[in-house]
């Protein structure tokens, strides 16, 4: 498969059921294209991880593609409750889900032990807190020269890190800016990694505040302007909230929430058809 | 308060400002800051005090300076006007954990008399009647800020004896439970409500009424309470949001 | 004592004899003027810390400044060796001295435990070789997972941290660019720190792979230009390679080195006069 | 070699690039670069093969395509043509201790018959008779990098049998060493000498003349190692630097 190829051959390829994958994005830059073709494409008994679940976890977990998740903060952030996470985990619709519970320094933590190549990371956090009793991957760890108890978490180490970003020269190079999360270590903890990006450009002229992942650090790099929305990318898209806001009444039933599924995603073969399909203009450079 | 010229949101977020305000004057407070109601207490702080609270979020934006209030912890605005933008795994590493926090802000579903917050479940974890998002960066704000405020609405249902869950830990079970955690931070000292401000009292650490709002009555306030709720001897009453209090603030808001 | 203050009152008010100090720098922006102020105020018995010390450090420890050195490579880079760092361990001139050796990934783990507040930090490090067996400050820790066996190091957190950087602003707000190395990690781990810079300006405009230090990280902030000399900064100054080149000949014996310190650094009350004393181009900013 | 039109550093320049072109041709590898001679070997490497190697210097600078050699580690040339500058504790933790380098390069005062090297001291460590500048980054690149290549001229002083410091571990005692110590890399493959090349034996993991450069003799090669040198069923002779070769390492080395 060539590096650079369509978002359809990048999940068919590099996303299997039963994987971990963690698309990662902190309000900015979340993979909703690439969350979508999953759903597409079927795939089942997922294992989700992300700090800040929000619309395509919900809509992945409605969908019933997921078995797990691993998370730290599930929400429509500024709206509300996550309603298909909610129903997953208080009536089992559609199916079970295992849940494993953290905070975000701990999920931060995981990831960075993850990128560098350590069983797990310590960090002072959890002790006194729900967590530590219900979540078993927190654990207890005596510094070896002062004697002080700190805690313990596992290193994160998906198979699939899906991000989006602002763009990629040809030979796969990506670059994103503004608030990139925990998107790197993400990329450099899992054993694949798919990055949607706005455009394909020729060179990339360095930016303030930007992170770059090599070439040789990514498995697939798609053009899918964009690929975030509703979430956004900084330089090219602005958050679209309406969208955030109108999730709420469409997610909160099963039967609309399997219609819009199947409508807009099932009935789409790609991005561009899903914007047609929910309305919304499709992007002049596709 | 059917006739104030304010709303309850508003109430709240000038008291939270005023207390940023004291501490303003004494040094620049850094606030690690939510969005909602702490992100525009904050805001609206940085706008009527100096020396101005430094902003940092926990998206990763260092001294934020946003000329509009932030629609959400990621918004490009508050990259835009930072001081510094940093990775996620940094800002809870270099910055929360390393206690250059001085101010944090929570929120949540239930708070109990010892300042503990649920924002997971309500019911039994495995099996809970209404699943809330959970933690977030509560626990490690709880553990390692300065000092911690707390702005939520006052009622039977949020203010509990006790949380269902924990999601963050303000003074445990009572006196001496922090320091047994090993929490470098100082925990919860001010709790603003749509009523009056709450902070723990220095013996036994729980959430004791410190001050009303105006035309707040005792009996209100432990009506919305669902534990047996103290006040402290001298019960100030809140000056209510002055013009200019309300004037910056809602120019914030419409920006 | 002002944020913004001379480097004289810098060091006078936050370096006290017995400190533990870190001048960081790697090649790039390393901090050659606050040392000799150190040395210039005579101060003694300081525990000195750097990934690569250098000319700077070698200067400190022939002047008698420090008991101890916590280092991963000590030479002159391009060169050769640091001669007064070997006569004092070889031949305990001016005095002994003592000597906590790491290497660079343990130094840099070090100091990012000391930015996180976390007693020690972990890395895959130093199994096998003849530093686990003579240096303490390396242990063993298990995995609570995985039960694999990992390295363990403590972290370090300076009374005081010095760099050099590019340009703050009136607030103090400090900006540096190109290679930043380890300094935003050894300013944070210190208890205080000290930054002299190329420049003060009205306003820091932010510039690619930029770090920010906010002004209530550093406690003073000291225009020095070319204050890194021999180093350099980057869209400042270049590398004096001759003056390092010229070092090793100066160093090399006892007599010539002292002469050079008491002709240069101590017969000299600021880096200006400094830079006349060695025939450096006073810069037309000063 | 005295009437060689060539000098000794460019030969093991040459010879260590070629070593990087053969990887090449088998995909791009990764290089963590020290200054010196591995620098210019690798960016050699990058003049002559495609794909060219990829550099990653310790200063924290990622696909560096320096149009000059570096003077040094730090120099700006590597931060302004890199595609990434990190932060030191980043390179080592993200970059090297992750398992994303190909081929470190190692040099040092001593090497042993297991591929140990001594860059700390000589003689005693409490007492030494040469302190040497230290480990440097050596301990993590030797457990870490996939392979490593070691740049040293052979003498009988510097090839010992057993290095009085181990700096950084090549096979240890022998074989099963790696494994006990749990280093995930692959160990030292390649030591480009002045006189030709060695690599460790299969099943002793013991370093074995496998090629000398043209005009060297076994006696001259045993006559500069300080253990019983072993040599390779089939030892090759090197061909000399191509005019190529020279010219491009002649206009590098110019720039």
């Amino acid at each position: 498969m060539n590096r650079i190829c369509s978002l359809h051959d990048a999940v068919a390829d590099l996303v299997g059921d039963g994987d971990t994958i963690a698309m990662e994005g902190f309000t900015h830059l979340i993979p909703h294209a690439a969350g979508h073709e999953i759903i597409r494409q079927g795939r089942r008994n997922l294992h989700l991880v992300r700090m800040t679940p929000d619309m395509i976890y919900d809509q992945l977990i409605g969908a019933g593609c997921a078995t797990k998740l691993t998370f730290s903060w599930g929400g429509n952030p500024g709206v509300g409750s996550l309603q298909r996470f909610r129903d997953a985990v208080e009536n089992q619709w559609p199916h079970p889900i295992e849940i494993e519970e953290h905070s975000h320094a701990g999920m931060a933590t995981r990831y960075a032990a993850g990128a560098a190549n350590l069983p797990f990371g310590i960090l002072r956090g959890y002790v006194g807190t729900g967590l530590s009793e219900h979540t078993s991957t927190i654990a207890q760890i005596e510094c070896p020269f002062t004697g002080e108890s700190l805690t313990a978490v596992p290193a994160l180490r998906p198979d699939v890190a899906i991000i989006h970003a602002q763009r990629a020269d040809r030979e796969g190079n990506v670059q994103m800016w503004g608030l990139t999360g925990v998107q790197k270590e993400a990329v450099l903890a899992a054993k694949r990694s798919i990055v949607t990006v706005e455009e394909i450009v020729d060179h990339i002229e360095p930016v303030p505040y930007a992170v770059v992942l090599p070439w040789w650090t990514v498995s697939a790099v798609c053009e899918v302007p964009d690929g975030a929305h509703p979430s956004f990318a900084m330089g090219y898209s602005v958050r679209d909230n309406a969208f955030y806001k109108a999730w709420d009444a469409v997610s909160k039933d099963r039967g609309s929430f399997t219609a819009w599924i199947e409508q807009h995603v099932l009935g789409t073969t790609n991005h561009e058809e899903f914007r047609r399909s929910v309305g919304l203009e499709v992007p002049a450079n596709v | 308060m059917s006739d104030a010229s304010y709303t309850t949101d508003e109430l709240m977020i000038v008291n939270a400002a005023r207390q940023l305000g004291a501490l303003a004057a004494a040094g620049r407070p850094v606030c690690f800051v939510g969005i909602g109601l702490p992100s525009t207490a904050a805001n609206l702080a940085r706008r009527l005090y100096s020396p101005a609270p430094v902003l940092v979020y926990e998206s990763g934006c260092i001294g934020s300076k946003p000329t509009r209030l932030p629609l959400s912890i990621g918004d490009g605005e508050l990259g835009e006007t930072a001081d510094a933008v940093v990775s996620v795994p940094e800002i809870f590493a270099y910055w929360l954990q390393a206690g250059r926090i001085d101010v944090g802000f929570l929120g949540g579903a239930q708070l109990d008399k010892y300042a503990n917050i649920n924002s997971t479940v309500i019911g039994d974890y495995e099996h809970p009647s209404t699943r809330l998002p959970g933690a977030g960066g509560a626990p490690e704000i709880a553990a390692s800020a300065g000092a911690v405020m707390v702005i939520m609405r006052q009622s039977k249902r949020a203010f509990v004896e006790r949380c269902d869950f924990r999601s963050s830990v303000g003074y445990g079970d009572g006196p001496g439970d922090r320091e047994r955690f090993g929490l470098q931070g100082g925990g919860p000292k001010w709790v603003i409500t749509d009523l009056g401000v709450l902070e723990p009292d220095s013996v036994t650490c729980e959430l004791t009424m410190v001050a009303l709002h105006p035309g707040i009555t005792r009996e209100q306030a432990c009506a919305s309470t669902g534990w047996s709720l103290q006040f402290a001897d001298d019960v100030r009453t809140t000056a209510p949001p002055s013009a200019e209090e309300l004037d910056v603030l809602r120019i914030l808001q419409a920006a």
